[in-house]
């Protein structure tokens, strides 16, 4: 707990970053990009769990866990989707989102 | 002493029917007519059989000789087959038979060279069938049965020479606008049922056991009085009554013998028939219906004799004919009273049935005679037929003064009676009637002049006499033309069931010949010898004369009404809307939803950002809808 | 911790054991024998299928991490069908060239996503049910992407793996706050109560669980995945990965979220309606047919949706059989699909004119599943989708079911359509006639007998039903 | 305001701004970097909490992990010089609405709300205690989440794998 | 066994049977062969049927059985008759019989075609004999779904457009009658497990609210198949593209399940319900009554004329059905029975013709009474049996609803009657219209002449028609007390106004 930080500060500041994501994963043309917005959106969601676990639950640490598996299946996830944007460049030479339309309506 | 056997009176010509319609292609084609000649001619045996025993035997009462329920409808109606016997139905059967019989002896001359000899006699013996099943029905629905039998062996019989057009024409015109008039039956029949539940006329005719509201419910008649009304309207189609009589004319497309037995003898007396059947109760509860009757017979009568007057075509002539003569007997109902004297009416009314059925065949089964012979129905084509075909000639003349009501011929009586019954009650109607009187005495003479006189044309092949076995049955008729007139007929036939004592009324029988000798008179001096006479009579009539051979144009509006109104004005309107209203509604459900899917295709773009915007969005507008809930 | 309650967890272990298995073969295999694995991948998951109908106990272990209970049990079963029949119906794509060195691997990926849902469904705590649902994507995102040389392929494992992991995003979003207000992520511990915080926490989570099952609006990654997956992937994504989400979001739906019951009735009621209508239209116009199954099953979860919505035990159990149904109509169906796809590379509906001149059993089987899936007596689909409609007018949802029986017109619509195209439709060259391997016709056999058995056969439903009633009244 | 309270503020600038960067920056390898500064600035709050572990696991994993992954993925797929197109305008706008709208409705309900802290049970993040309670197999312990995660790793490992390496297009017979 | 579940055995053996017949010749033995075998059948169970009453037995339904299914939810197959469902097994029957003997020739995919319609045939006898809401439903949709089928396959003209929207339509009504079982289902105040029964729901109550609600449902679910206006137009599409047996089947029985649903489903199981809006559907019934027989006086399409001229008296069914009093619904399944065996008649005899002239528009034939003397005699029976001839079936059950509809006093129910009374003129109309065009008159084509007579199945097919015909119309009095008996279950809970 950080003293004197009230935990709606930090809430804010979680919410901020999550939606920051968001709006990187709706506007980034590069695939690369919008893994990288995913990323701070998780990112976000791990500092909910610990601010949440600290702030509310001392020493339970359910939220510290959590973050931390939640890290380590972004790695996994992370490593399978670079796998496949890989796969696509080699297909189409590039990872442009807005390329990736072949399929619709 | 029963009267079981009656029923075979009924069942020999529907076997007959059977045997006919069944064996058609297997039975040599000389036997099926013979085969039908036999059953009716047993039928008319035990009708005879039957009239002896019923008017010697003391008591004038309904007799119910079988009766069995045919199908029940709750648990007071009920339709059943029987056979009732009363005064009008044993006189009906005598008429029917007998009528029946010598047509089924003249066709056996007359559609020899016919093809279809067993279709046609197995259709005749299905019409003798459904008219004596008509006749004595024990129920208003019995009736109503029958009427549609013989409705649809009339217009089988029309149309027996299906390959011409206007016979088709015919045939279902006959059908279809006595169907409507038999609509009107129908409800009537309903409405009568609903309010005294029953079909039965055992109860109908004795009214004293019913009662009826008699506030007026609707156009201010009261139910009853609507009821028999639609009643008439249905006796009305099948009687020819105007303005329902135009199929009767058409209707003579059918061969001829047909048109003696069905559209001058029988069928379209069964509307008198039924008013009579009915009688009690529009006398006790619907006088105005009565009064309906009585004009709708009156105009009738002179409306069809005007016109008779100016055809050409020598069935269409006695069609129109029989229609007067048929209005004759609605009148003469419609003027009657019940009970005793004021019931002259209904005697009469049965009485020229009777005798006009003997009559009008005769003339019918003559004209069938003369049409055979010159294969010409025109009578501006005939002409001095009398040195041809002098046994024709002289039956002809016979039914000629029989009909004109010239004593001491049948018609004679019978009119005399009518006239008498008409004069005490409705002085106007009676004026009209005296006058048709002289009007039918000079179209018969019109026809008769021409044909038998007037100037001998040429004709393909001499005209020759018909066989004996067309001319044995016009004697018969001839002979019953010339005698029936002397039966005491109201010993036997009133709406009472008290013998009514006939006399001839001297004063109107000497008018009324008056009228019928200067009719015959005018007759002959028009058309004994050509002149020009009769051109400028009908000059000086001018458009009124014009309509009257256009049959006042009756025919015309009924086209327009059914072909212009109905056909083209409703049921292709609603042809049209059905596939492009109704079921374009339906076919428009489906193009919306496919429509629908195209409109909203773009959602689905292949976009994974706009997928994504999607989703978040759809959360927040959840949760959005959710805060704003709990506000 | 005792062996015996290890054994609780015997649907994972086993497959954990056949993962290990094929592995060990695939070291051994030669190059040439690689296939081979197909028969051995086949055997192993039949067993692994028969062992979880064998008897099991009950119980939850690992301090309430891991529950297993008969209803989950007859869940898994119930995917291990579906799971078994797909596996039957991958061997002759697997046996194509280009896959030649890779069949094990495509097994492994199956097999460890089929472990992910296994511990989904009996997941007692909100981490292992974060866990399942990862597993149960990451590796089918890899297989998606399989057919290495189609563009679409990666395309959809692309579509696939962003769109799970953005969702998976906002469902932890919501589950983090969902943690703030309780304080616990053990089912057994959490007490939800109405607040605003919470609904929004639910709904952040319920779309997490809506995405897999392809709830509109959360849909719109379907169709672009089943079309571009190889078509077992497609038919493991609509029928196994999709029945897991389903039974788990009625497990926490009227367990955990009871309190909240109100809050997730108006939500599925909203997205149900749109769910059904929005996938019939989408499907009406579909030449595609992996497209049109794919907007078909998005239009199946919305009918689901309505055994959901009750919350009751019927509608549980309705649901659980809708599923069982499923599982066979749609795997008949993409077994058909398949089959055309390997043998005459045609995946369009023009290309299924005049199939019954040459393929009729195939014909056939299609009709039936389609048919099926329609809702067409006698077949099981039929009685899934009365037994849904009978659960939604328990709750009263009369105007809901009537929306939904009117979409089940414009369902029948295109239904028939392909029905059209294989009896009526005439055709100069329609696909050539041909044998499907073994494997798959043992699968589509398997399916035709479970559509037209499962409906007629009560005692399935009734076994349900009382599970079901058990699970409620604990 | 106390020097914590300087420093948590400060960490928290700089992740939010270096995350908007990361989101918003032209040149693709740059939004790498802004990105290993926002999860490095996560880090430092992690320290502040005294959860050094995850803070740990963020460094190595996250920043050295994923980061690493992503560069190198940026190297075999793009020209780092390249400048990346924007995204149309309307997109921007639309998005930024449903951002902004998504977190004034979301800190609407999360500042509404008032959270009751539970008593502190004392237990500290300490390498013992997330040790013992990450191989705990009771309540409180995480060991099947761990070795769940192991399956999880190794399917990914073969995912990657097999999507990421090339058959010979032609096959081998 | 139960005679009642060996008329749905039978049919199933048939259609296996088929599955492993050959040749076409084979196919048509075992067709024929099993169908004959389910009409005596049917005339048995009408035999047992009258011997157990007058044995005394008045119970509600005999041969009844109940063999549980979905015990938790009250499911189960129940399964007995009643006089009407009798009648109308018997006229399926019938027509399912000479069905088979129409469809004779057919060569394209014949094993598809017979297996298809014996399992329709299948679908109608399951639901008659059906007492279970549930299984009634089932019965209802198996008996719909294979006129896609048959339509689309075997069909002519816009035969695919036509069996969309036909099959559309009509899962539409089933589709409202989910809705409607459902309801019933829940709603009525049953104590203890829920059930589908027919008759325990019938003897139970459901709130007045909820039957506004549910009647409507069930009567316009059954009525689309009965061709309700404005929810017929599947009909005349539906009709002209389907091959011969199949429009015979459709409307001769098919049509039928409407009116029986209406009458067993709608209004014994929602009285009330069906008193109050009873005027709506009325209104409706009568205009289809009217406008179906007037819509038809101008078609030129022997097949449209009579699925117009069936709007007309499948109208006159539900129509009857609505006076709610014994006696008209009396007439309602008799005119069911008239109009299923005269309209299978009318489409049999249209297919015959249809297969020599290759046309099936009136005015481009003509005179063929002369030529085909036979079947010309027999369309005339049909078209006389529409008209409402006495002696023939159609005037008993015409006759039955007008009596019965006159039961009713008051103004409305007179005006609505006496319109529908005046359908029987326009019906002379069309009828003698299509007589005068397409038998008479003079013969149209020379090559008229090379005509074959009527064969031997087509005599079969129709002489059976006709004879029912006959018998029904001759001797009406035993069916109609039959279903009268049974109408007082029904009747007795409507409280008339």
């Amino acid at each position: 707990m950080v003293e004197q930080v009230p935990l709606n500060h930090a809430l804010i500041i979680t919410t901020l970053m999550f939606f920051i994501g968001v709006y990187g994963f709706l506007t980034r043309k590069n695939l690369i990009t919008m893994l990288i917005s995913v990323e701070i959106m998780l990112n976000a969601v791990n500092l909910n769990f610990v601010f949440f676990d600290n702030y509310l639950f001392p020493g339970k640490l359910e939220g510290h866990f959590f973050s931390i598996f939640i890290i380590a299946i972004a790695a996994a996830e992370a490593a399978v989707a670079i796998a496949i944007f890989i796969s696509l460049y080699r297909n189409i030479r590039s990872i442009d989102v807005e390329e990736a339309n072949t399929m619709k309506h | 002493m029963g009267y079981q056997y009656t029923i075979w009176i009924v069942i020999l010509p529907f076997l007959a029917f059977v045997i006919n319609g069944l064996g058609s292609e297997k039975l040599p084609t000389k036997i099926s007519g013979w085969i039908a000649t036999l059953a009716i001619g047993i039928s008319t045996f035990l009708s005879y059989e039957t009239a002896f025993q019923y008017f010697t035997s003391p008591s004038g009462e309904k007799i119910i000789a079988f009766k069995t329920i045919w199908l029940r409808f709750n648990d007071t109606l009920h339709i059943d087959i029987g056979i009732l016997l009363d005064p009008i139905s044993v006189m009906m059967l005598v008429v029917i038979t007998t009528v029946s019989l010598m047509v089924f002896i003249y066709s056996q001359g007359y559609m020899k060279n016919e093809g279809g000899y067993d279709r046609y006699f197995s259709f005749l013996s299905l019409f003798s069938f459904s008219m004596l099943g008509l006749v004595v029905a024990t129920n208003l629905f019995q009736m109503y049965m029958f009427w549609e039998l013989v409705g649809i062996s009339s217009y089988l019989l029309i149309g027996f020479y299906y390959d011409k057009p206007s016979v088709v024409a015919a045939s279902k015109k006959a059908f279809i606008v006595t169907r409507f008039a038999d609509m009107g039956f129908l409800i009537g029949i309903l409405m009568i049922s609903y309010s005294t539940g029953t079909f039965d006329f055992e109860i109908l005719t004795k009214p004293e056991g019913l009662s009826f509201s008699t506030t007026s419910t609707f156009l201010g008649f009261s139910t009853i009085t609507w009821a028999l009304l639609l009643v008439f309207m249905g006796g009305a189609g099948k009687s020819a009554m105007f303005p329902l009589h135009i199929w009767l004319p058409d209707a003579m497309e059918g061969p001829t013998p047909v048109s003696a037995l069905i559209h001058a003898a029988t069928m379209v007396v069964a509307g008198v028939f039924l008013i009579a059947r009915l009688f009690p109760l529009y006398s006790a509860f619907a006088p105005h219906a009565l009064g309906v009757v009585a004009f709708i017979g009156a105009f009738t009568t002179l409306f069809a004799a005007v016109i008779a007057c100016t055809q050409f075509d020598i069935k269409r002539i006695l069609a129109f004919s029989t229609i007067s003569q048929i209005g004759y007997m609605v009148l003469a109902l419609g003027v009657s009273g019940y009970g005793g004297e004021a019931a002259l009416g209904y005697t009469a009314s049965l009485f020229h049935l009777f005798t006009h059925a003997f009559f009008k065949a005769l003339l019918f089964l003559g004209a069938g005679a003369i049409i055979h012979a010159v294969h010409t129905n025109d009578i501006r084509e005939m002409g001095g037929l009398s040195k041809h075909q002098p046994f024709t000639h002289i039956l002809f003349l016979i039914a000629c003064l029989t009909i004109a009501g010239i004593p001491p011929f049948a018609g004679f009586f019978s009119k005399d009676e009518i006239l008498a019954a008409v004069l005490t009650t409705h002085p106007i109607y009676f004026g009209i009637a005296v006058l048709v009187a002289g009007l039918t005495a000079f179209y018969m003479f019109r026809l008769y002049f021409i044909v038998f006189w007037g100037k001998a044309r040429n004709y393909d092949h001499s005209p020759h006499e018909v066989p004996a076995i067309m001319l044995i049955p016009m004697i018969l008729l001839a002979l019953g033309s010339m005698f029936t007139g002397f039966i005491p007929f109201g010993q036997f036939i009133s709406s009472d069931g008290q013998p009514l004592v006939g006399h001839i009324n001297w004063p109107v029988a000497i008018s009324s010949v008056v009228f019928a000798l200067s009719g015959i008179g005018v007759a002959w001096k028009f058309y004994m010898k050509e002149s020009s006479a009769s051109d400028n009579m009908a000059k000086a009539f001018g458009s009124m004369y014009t309509s009257a051979t256009k049959k006042f144009y009756i025919d015309e509006i009924y086209i327009l009404v059914t072909k212009g109104v109905i056909f083209q004005m409703i049921s292709k309107p609603l042809a049209w809307f059905d596939r492009n209203v109704i079921d374009a509604f339906m076919n428009l459900l489906a193009t919306k939803t496919n429509w629908t899917s195209m409109q909203i295709k773009e959602f689905q773009s292949g976009q994974l950002q706009k997928y994504a915007f999607i989703f978040i969005s759809g959360v927040l507008i959840i949760v959005l809808s959710f805060i704003y809930a709990t506000r | 911790m005792s062996l015996q309650q290890l054994l609780l967890m015997r649907h994972e272990w086993i497959l954990i054991a056949s993962v290990l298995i094929l592995l060990g073969f695939e070291l051994n295999f030669s190059e040439e024998k690689k296939s081979n694995s197909i028969v051995v991948a086949a055997i192993l998951f039949a067993i692994v299928t028969l062992v979880g109908f064998l008897p099991a106990a009950t119980g939850s272990i690992f301090g309430g991490m891991y529950i297993t209970d008969p209803l989950r049990i007859l869940m898994k079963n119930i995917l291990n069908l579906g799971v078994l029949i797909v596996f039957l119906q991958s061997g002759s794509w697997l046996r194509t060239k280009i896959n030649y060195n890779r069949v094990t691997e495509f097994y492994l990926l199956i097999l460890t996503s089929v472990i992910g849902l296994n511990f989904m469904i009996s997941s007692g705590h909100f981490l292992m049910f974060y866990l399942g649902l990862e597993l149960l994507t990451i590796p089918i995102a890899a297989a998606a992407s399989y057919d290495q040389f189609k563009s679409k392929s990666a395309e959809a494992g692309i579509k696939l793996i962003l769109s799970a992991a953005f969702s998976s995003a906002i469902l932890l979003f919501g589950l983090s706050i969902l943690y703030g207000a309780s304080g616990s992520m053990y089912f057994q511990e959490v007490k939800f109560s109405v607040d605003l915080l919470q609904v929004l926490g639910f709904v952040f989570f319920f779309s997490g669980i809506a995405f897999k099952i392809s709830i509109v609006p959360f849909h719109l990654w379907t169709a672009d995945v089943y079309e571009g997956s190889p078509t077992n992937v497609t038919s493991y994504l609509s029928v196994v990965s999709k029945g897991a989400a389903i039974f788990v979001l009625i497990l926490l739906l009227v367990t955990l979220f009871e309190p909240l019951r109100q809050v997730w009735q108006q939500v599925i009621y909203g997205t149900a309606i749109f769910t059904m209508t929005i996938g019939n239209l989408f499907a009406i116009r579909q030449q595609n047919l992996k497209r049109f199954l794919a907007f078909s099953s998005i239009a199946q979860a919305g009918f689901i949706l309505l055994g959901v919505i009750g919350g009751s035990a019927l509608g549980m159990a309705s649901v659980i059989y809708f599923v069982l149904v499923y599982v066979f109509s749609n795997l008949a169906a993409f077994g058909v699909v398949i089959a055309i796809e390997e043998n005459a590379g045609k995946v369009n509906m023009d290309d299924y004119n005049g199939l019954y001149k040459t393929n009729p059993r195939l014909s056939l089987v299609m009709m039936l599943a389609l048919f099926s899936l329609a809702g067409i007596p006698p077949l099981a689909g039929f009685f899934g989708k009365f037994f849904l409609f009978t659960a939604a007018a328990e709750g009263g949802y009369y105007v809901l079911l009537f929306i939904a029986v009117m979409n089940t017109i414009i369902s029948l619509y295109y239904y028939l359509l392909v029905v059209k195209a294989m009896f009526i439709n005439k055709n100069d060259l329609p696909v050539g006639y041909f044998q499907s391997d073994y494997f798959t016709r043992v699968a589509l056999s398997a399916c035709v007998v479970g559509i037209l058995v499962v409906g007629f056969y009560s005692p399935v439903f009734e076994y349900i039903q009382k599970l079901c009633f058990n699970y409620f009244n604990l | 305001m106390g020097a914590s309270a300087i420093i948590f503020y400060t960490f928290a600038a700089i992740m939010i701004v270096f995350s908007f960067l990361a989101v918003t920056s032209q040149k693709i390898l740059r939004a790498a970097v802004y990105l290993l500064f926002a999860l490095g600035g996560t880090a430092g709050i992690y320290f502040m909490v005294n959860y050094f572990f995850l803070a740990a696991v963020q460094l190595t994993v996250y920043a050295g992990g994923i980061v690493v992954l992503i560069i190198f993925s940026i190297l075999l797929t793009s020209h780092i010089e390249e400048k990346m197109q924007k995204a149309d305008a309307w997109k921007i706008i639309l998005t930024a609405i449903v951002g902004l709208g998504g977190v004034v409705l979301s800190l609407f309900v999360i500042t509404n709300h008032v959270f009751i802290p539970q008593a502190n049970t004392g237990v500290e993040a300490n390498m013992t205690t997330i040790g013992e309670k990450l191989l705990g197999y009771g309540a409180g312990g995480y060991v099947l989440p761990f070795e769940v995660i192991s399956v999880l790793l190794l399917a990914a490992m073969i995912g990657a794998i097999v999507v990421a390496k090339r058959n010979k297009p032609e096959g081998n017979g | 066994m139960n005679i009642l579940i060996a008329h749905i055995i039978l049919p199933a053996l048939t259609t296996l049977a088929i599955m492993f017949a050959r040749t076409q010749k084979q196919v048509r033995a075992i067709a024929s062969g099993g169908m004959s075998i389910q009409l005596i059948l049917s005339f048995v169970l009408l035999y047992f049927f009258l011997q157990e009453r007058a044995n005394g037995n008045d119970a509600v339904v005999l041969f009844a059985q109940s063999y549980s299914w979905y015990p938790s939810l009250g499911i189960s197959f129940d399964i007995g008759v009643d006089g009407i469902a009798v009648a109308m097994i018997l006229l399926t029957s019938i027509v399912i019989f000479t069905g088979i003997f129409a469809s004779w020739e057919v060569d394209k995919l014949y094993k598809e075609f017979f297996i298809s319609l014996i399992v329709l045939a299948t679908g109608v006898y399951g639901f008659f004999i059906s007492l279970d809401l549930f299984i009634l439903f089932l019965f209802f949709e198996l008996a719909v779904i294979p006129m896609y089928l048959l339509i689309g396959i075997w069909g002519s003209g816009a035969k695919e457009y036509a069996a969309m929207k036909l099959t559309l339509m009509l899962m539409g009504g089933s589709a409202l009658l989910v809705v409607g079982i459902l309801g019933v289902y829940f709603t009525s105040d049953v104590e203890g497990a829920r059930t589908f029964n027919i008759l325990v729901l019938g003897q139970h109550h459901i709130p007045i609210e909820m039957q506004r609600i549910f009647f409507p449902m069930l009567f316009i679910g059954f009525g689309v198949i009965g061709a309700l206006f404005p929810f017929h137009t599947w009909s005349p599409d539906g009709h002209s593209s389907a091959p011969t047996a199949v429009s015979m089947l459709h409307a001769g029985v098919l049509m039928k399940l409407g009116g029986y649903g209406c009458l067993k489903v709608a209004i014994f199981l929602l009285p009330e319900a069906a008193n109050e809006m009873a005027w709506i559907f009325i209104i409706l019934t009568s205009i289809s009554v009217i406008y179906g027989a007037l819509a038809t006086v101008v078609q030129t399409d022997l097949k449209y004329i009579n699925a117009y001229s069936s709007v007309s008296h499948c109208g006159l069914v539900l129509f009857a059905i609505l006076m709610l009093n014994k006696t008209a619904s009396t007439g309602a399944v008799l005119q069911m029975i008239s109009h299923g065996l005269m309209t299978a008649l009318f489409f049999a005899l249209i297919g015959m013709l249809y297969s020599r002239t290759k046309t099936r528009i009136i005015t481009e034939m003509g005179g063929l009474m002369k030529v085909l003397p036979f079947l010309s005699v027999c369309y005339v029976i049909a078209g006389l049996t529409s008209l409402g001839l006495p002696g023939l079936s159609g005037f008993v059950a015409e006759m039955t609803i007008f009596v019965g509809a006159f039961e009713h006093n008051d103004i409305f129910h007179r005006v609505v009657t006496i319109i529908a009374i005046s359908s029987i003129v326009v019906t002379a109309v069309y009828i003698l219209r299509v007589i005068g065009i397409l038998l008479m008159g003079p013969v149209r084509n020379e090559a008229y002449h090379d005509f074959p007579k009527a064969r031997w199945f087509e005599k079969i097919a129709t002489t059976s028609l006709v004879v029912s015909i006959l018998i029904i119309g001759l001797m009406p009095l035993l069916l109609s007390d039959i279903i009268r008996d049974s109408m007082g279950m029904i009747v007795d809970k409507l409280v008339l106004k």
